[in-house]
């Protein structure tokens, strides 16, 4: 049986499960045909999936939200990370240590879909972010670093497991940082999960094979968890572009390995409206969801991956 | 009542677009988060116009004018020097075609790391996208003039100065406009490509990336209705203004 | 024939004046990233020199580290390996010249349409001007997406990309090109009542020849970065672009810079080739040096 | 009676400038009879080319009728029923000058066109220079290329607008006879445009004499003189008579402006 | 004697084409004093141009020495020594008549451009012609304003390439006499391209007979007439003999190449 997965970023270590699942033909043996696309920037899953580019993506849970509020039903099946990777770092010498030194700062923010838990969180600490003073000040960070290396920016988003180790690797030394993790700030919000369109679920067929799917995968991420080495070594060898660095994929694994640890698949209900809740209340003049989203996930792929 | 007549044929056109959008929405179900209906990203213009004027002066106003306008004076310029030193036509001219495409997706990044977290960047964006096309017209349009009117420039000893505004200039002007043309449009994804790689948090560009990231396909939708509008119009001047300064060439004859 | 005799020195003389204004412009601009790194050197003018001009993460990174990176990618790997920046070349290379080749179609095919009809020059030409103001960045990935769906994927959706940026500075220039004859040409041409396919042929090609290599000139550059361009919303996994995106996403300034002189010498190579084409045709056609 | 080839009736053509309207032809009453030869003859500037040009059907009429070969100026020029030699050469500067002789030949389909390229390039005296292109001709040059490019496809009826104007005497009149002796074997139907007097009696069998502003004919000269003239003819009392008349009626014309 | 206002020894030039080269001119000699009043008179393509356009610097001989005022041809140029008429008129066609002919006025920086401008093209009378645009105008006019614009600046040594062409024999004449009007009254020095042989004498101190393939000169004729000659002097029995020996020499040089 074929089946395409469609990532939301770009061939590294994030995915290393499915990467290594692929290899090392855990997919094959579940009888699976499977394609993986990789993502980028300009690529939203969501919209590969409703186009019919893809039987099943990897996205995170605020915009695959979005999506099923815009009437585009899908469906959380699986989710192999259990804890969100998402921080703001910043340097230390602009003498932040805590949230409410915040005030008057240039924070740099992730959009696309990404900035909603930074919004909440900044409305729960009751700082304006339209430029006004007392307020932060907010500006768009591309996917890299650059503005916290070069001080146009006092505080960047991160990721535990990639962005973070740029700022490292461009020469600032850990003890000049101050990192504030999402998960910590009780705003984190659900990342790297699988999601289909709702109407497919209703084909058992469909169900059986998502279901072979996810519990390949999910022997793909234990084994990456196991050998973090040999699975960084798959995604370098996956990633067509060349530009996937060994050092930096080891790391990054590391990382990851970190975020999936204890999961076996299976949805965290708890984690998973505690997303919503924070959305909700993230605000702004574009809410990304207005309300509380009904049948946004489905048990039926894991219970039958559970029972094979 | 010209302007007028002129105006019914493509609007017949564009009513006969939208219509077949609008059936083609309704009878094949298209996923709103790839195609949203007409009638959909209408209501969003309607509702949403404060928002679309704020991005309209935050991209129009502050990014794109300004960078067509150096842009194509930086090509005119270059152009002009090359052809004035033969040095520089013969060494500057290959390295500028080297400039002519700078791809927008590197270079936007670095030009946020040069200029900061303003709009300098992205009108730096808009004069290199702006410039190379104005360089090779305008290079095109100064050999543009016939020999027997350089050589009469030639029999009056005019300076290199004076034959450029009385003969060359005029004579290139149907090049020269073609490039502000071309450019007009160009400036108008440079800007808006810009903002997608910028640091600024309002514009057009911008306004799209985070549509695109909520699924709100009708508020892209609503910001491209705007570009194209505003795309046009601008167009639209500059076809006015070419037709008042270059009367005098035979396209003009019928 | 002339210049191209005569070009080295100068071409020469300007680069060495751009090398020099670089290699000044690294010291203040990587001033911010470099500071630390001067003091823990110890400061002082040498300190400061090689570490502007030495800087793995540098707001400029100077010549040489540009030229190192080159080196290390394009001649000491195979080309046809992933990590070769020549592989990536070839892949932007490709669909920039289907999509330039389309382009240039299309666009002289509207042009044509658009002059020897008033009533589609009225209809298509506010459309054809309104699709350039939409941002492809903004709705590439909705056509990458479409047509992936319709089974097209690879090259073709980055060349209709760049097929879609190109063909506009044909039209614009062809236009105007094919409505250049003089009335006394169009006259002479009417007395035979030529048809228009003929007229089309005799004459209003052969006017509109520098306007269509003016334009062929644009639209190579720009089929290019349309390429470029392309190739972001298709997962970004091989080409100038992928490596443009993916350096930039991983912080690897080198990879980013080499890849944009890789981009701007195949632009160079391109706007060259069209017109060395330019001469030749101009001499067969007997324009007058 | 031959019949009527061109037939004009109170013809009138005003353009409309920026400033103030030019009456470039008005009134024009003018019948060209199958196997003339006409002259126009007038100043500057007083509609020669204008009319020409609206027999060619390259200019419309404001007012009044006009029919060539019976038909309307426009399905004249679909029948391809004329030749024009333009006042300025026109030649296609991509063209080598056999190429430009061709150029009609392509057009109309016309056969053996490499043998009817030679036969009139010799004709106006230019075998030799059929690989050169415009540019590397002198004016005269030129104009004569343009001559065997309207002869090449053997119209019925040729307008030429000033065709010997950059010419020598002694090539003008040897072509003057050329053109003559081609006039008289084909029974070609010709309207010819020029500024000499003793060219226009030479060659015509009707003489019009233009005056401008506006742009009207003043008299119509029929010559009546024997079909097979030379160029001594031209000591000939009659064609001094004629000249003298042809010559007070430009005066005349002349005399209305100064 | 007067001073030499042009000087050339063994002047030629040769044309390098791509099939055969061209020997446009071959060891021409030729002194122009100052005020005299020069034809060149010769077949289509025999150099006359081109020999004009070595004059204005235009064109580089290939061999021989050419002075210009004393000068070569390039320091005679910087120095704006002459006003050129081309063979063909030149207008720049997004500027007005008057435009056009103010056209050198604006580049020389000379005072009183207005009144300058409405002289001359009263003289060629176009005078209601001046909000025009070129393409509105005949072929005639337009060479006659191209003359305006040559005489507009008030040069010491005219070249004139086939003023009068493209004109009518009535307002030819006129010219022709304005012409020798300005030239006595203002002593200039003009070098003057025609084909007809009248005129040539009508107007010359010195008529230069040209031949072409290769262009040369085959007769030099000074003419030695009273200056104030009026038109009846046409019918003189010197201007008849003079005019005889111009159309010999013509005759002489043409037989060489049929
Ligand atoms: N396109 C035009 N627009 C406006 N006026 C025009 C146009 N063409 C010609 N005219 C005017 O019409 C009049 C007649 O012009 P035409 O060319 O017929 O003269 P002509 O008799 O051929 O003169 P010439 O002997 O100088 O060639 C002139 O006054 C000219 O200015
Ligand atoms: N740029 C050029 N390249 C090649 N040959 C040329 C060029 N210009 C002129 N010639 C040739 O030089 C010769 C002389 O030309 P020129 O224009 O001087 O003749 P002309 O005497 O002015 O003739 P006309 O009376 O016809 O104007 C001609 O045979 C012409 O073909
Ligand atoms: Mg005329
Ligand atoms: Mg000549």
């Amino acid at each position: 049986e074929a089946v395409t997965i469609q990532l939301k970023w770009v061939t590294q270590a994030q995915f290393a499960g499915y990467f290594v699942a692929q290899a090392k033909g855990f997919y094959k043996e579940a009888g699976l045909d499977v394609t993986i696309k990789p993502g980028g920037p300009d690529v939203n899953p969501q919209q590969v999936l409703a186009g019919g580019g893809a039987d099943v993506v990897v996205d995170w849970m605020p915009s695959a939200l979005a999506t099923r509020e815009k009437g585009q039903p899908v469906v959380n099946i699986a989710q192999p990370f259990k804890k969100s990777g998402m921080m703001l770092t910043c340097r230390a010498e602009t003498g932040i240590k805590a949230p409410t030194d915040f005030k008057d700062k240039t924070l740099g923010v992730w959009f696309f879909g990404n900035e909603y838990p930074f919004m909440a969180w900044m409305s729960r600490l009751g700082y304006k972010t339209d430029g006004s003073a007392g307020g932060v000040k907010v500006i768009k960070q591309g996917f890299n670093v650059d503005p916290l290396i070069q001080k146009q920016a006092d505080c960047v988003s991160t990721m535990t497991y990639n962005e973070y180790w740029q700022v490292i690797d461009a020469g600032i030394a850990a003890d000049q940082l101050v990192t504030f993790k999402y998960e910590d700030q009780g705003v984190a919000t659900l990342e790297d999960g699988l999601y289909v369109m709702e109407d497919k679920l209703k084909d058992a067929a469909f169900v059986e094979t998502m279901a072979k799917f996810v519990k390949a995968s999910m022997k793909g991420w234990d084994y990456a968890r196991a050998n973090n080495d040999e699975s960084a070594q798959i995604v370098v060898d996956a990633d067509a572009s060349g530009a996937a660095a060994i050092d930096h994929q080891k790391r990054m694994m590391g990382e990851i390995s970190k975020l999936t640890e204890g999961s076996d698949g299976t949805l965290d209900t708890a984690a998973a409206d505690r997303t919503v809740e924070t959305l909700l209340s993230s605000g702004g003049e574009a809410p990304v969801i207005t309300k509380k989203p009904e049948g946004a996930w489905s048990t039926a792929v894991m219970d039958k991956a559970k029972g094979m | 009542m010209k302007a007028l007549r002129n105006l019914f044929a493509p609007a017949l056109l564009g009513v006969a677009i939208l219509v077949i959008w609008e059936a083609a929405c309704r009878a094949i179900p298209i996923p709103q988060v790839l195609l949203p209906a007409p009638s959909v990203i209408g209501a969003r213009i309607a509702t949403e116009i404060p928002l679309l004027a704020y991005d309209f002066l935050k991209t129009v106003i502050q990014a794109v004018i300004p960078g067509w306008i150096i842009g194509c004076a930086a090509g005119l310029v270059v152009a002009l020097l090359c052809d004035r030193f033969d040095f520089l036509k013969r060494g500057l001219l290959p390295l500028g075609n080297f400039f002519s495409v700078l791809p927008l997706v590197g270079v936007a990044p670095i030009m946020v790391m040069w200029f900061g977290t303003g709009v300098a960047p992205n009108i730096a964006v808009v004069v290199i996208m702006t410039f190379f096309p104005m360089l090779v017209n305008a290079l095109a349009g100064l050999q543009a003039s016939s020999h027997l009117e350089r050589d009469l420039m030639r029999s009056y000893n005019a300076s290199w100065m004076q034959a450029l505004t009385s003969l060359r200039l005029p004579a290139a002007m149907p090049f020269i406009f073609n490039a502000l043309k071309i450019n007009s449009t160009l400036a108008m994804i440079g800007a808006i490509v810009a903002e997608f790689f910028g640091t600024r948090i309002a514009g057009m560009g911008f306004r799209m990336q985070t549509g695109f990231g909520s699924m709100s396909l009708d508020l892209v939708w609503a910001e491209i209705a705007v570009a194209a509008v505003v795309g046009s119009l601008f167009y639209a001047l500059l076809v006015l203004a070419e037709r008042a300064v270059t009367f005098w060439h035979p396209s003009y004859r019928v | 024939m002339k210049t191209e005799r005569g070009q080295a020195i100068p071409v020469l003389v300007i680069c060495l004046i751009l090398v020099v204004v670089w290699y000044l412009a690294c010291i203040p601009m990587n001033a911010v990233v470099a500071e630390a790194k001067i003091a823990a050197a110890g400061g002082g003018f040498a300190a400061t020199l090689t570490e502007s001009w030495n800087h793995a993460r540098p707001v400029i990174p100077a010549p040489h580290q540009i030229a190192a990176d080159l080196w290390a990618t394009v001649f000491t790997i195979a080309p046809w390996a992933k990590k070769s920046l020549l592989y990536h070349c070839w892949v932007t290379l490709s669909s920039t010249l289907v999509g330039f080749i389309l382009g240039t179609l299309l666009g002289i095919g509207l042009a044509i349409l658009i002059v020897h009809s008033k009533l589609l020059s009225k209809a298509l030409m506010p459309w054809i001007i309104a699709s350039q103001t939409i941002p492809i960045l903004a709705i590439a990935p909705m056509i990458i997406v479409v047509l992936g769906a319709m089974g097209f994927t690879g090259l073709l959706p980055k060349a209709l990309i760049s097929t879609y940026l190109c063909f506009f500075p044909v039209t614009i220039g062809m236009v105007k090109g094919l409505m250049s004859p003089d009335v006394i040409h169009r006259d002479l041409m009417h007395t035979y009542n030529a048809s228009a396919a003929e007229t089309l042929w005799k004459l209003r090609l052969p006017a509109s020849v520098p306007y269509l290599f003016t334009s062929l000139k644009i639209a190579i550059a720009i089929a290019l970065t349309g390429a470029i361009v392309g190739e972001l919303p298709t997962g970004a996994v091989a080409g100038i672009g992928a490596r443009l995106l993916i350096g930039s996403y991983n912080g690897l300034t080198m990879m980013i810079w080499s890849a944009l002189v890789a981009g701007s010498v195949m632009a160079a190579s391109l706007v060259w080739l069209v017109g060395y084409a330019e001469r030749k045709t101009l001499a067969r056609m007997g324009v007058r040096a | 009676m031959a019949a009527a080839v061109i037939e004009a009736r109170d013809l009138s053509l005003t353009f409309q400038t920026a400033d103030s309207p030019v009456y470039a032809l008005s009134k024009v009453n003018l019948t060209v009879n199958d196997g003339d030869f006409v002259s126009f003859i007038g100043p500057s500037g007083c509609g020669k080319t204008t009319l020409l040009r609206v027999i060619a059907d390259l200019e419309q009429a404001t007012s009044g009728s006009i029919t060539v070969n019976g038909l309307s100026p426009h399905d004249a020029r679909l029948a391809r029923s004329y030749g024009y030699v333009f006042q300025a050469p026109g030649l296609f500067p991509w063209r080598t000058v056999e190429k430009n002789v061709g150029l009609p030949l392509e057009i109309m389909g016309i056969g053996d066109a490499a043998e009817r390229v030679k036969r009139n390039l010799d004709l106006v005296n230019l075998g030799g220079f059929e690989k050169k292109f415009p540019w590397q001709l002198s004016g005269g040059m030129q104009q004569r290329v343009s001559i065997a490019r309207a002869l090449a496809f053997d119209p019925r009826l040729l307008l030429m607008d000033e065709p010997f104007g950059a010419l020598d005497e002694i090539v003008r009149d040897k072509l003057n006879q050329q053109l003559l002796e081609l006039w008289e074997r084909t029974a070609k139907t010709v309207v010819f445009v020029t500024h000499s007097i003793p060219e226009a009696v030479f060659l015509s069998t009707k003489i019009v004499v233009m005056s401008p502003r506006p742009g009207r004919i003043i008299d119509v000269i029929e010559t009546n003189l024997p079909r097979d003239r030379t160029l001594d003819f031209r000591e000939a009392p009659e064609f001094l008579k004629l000249a003298h008349r042809v010559r007070e009626g430009l005066k005349a014309g002349h005399s209305y402006e100064d």
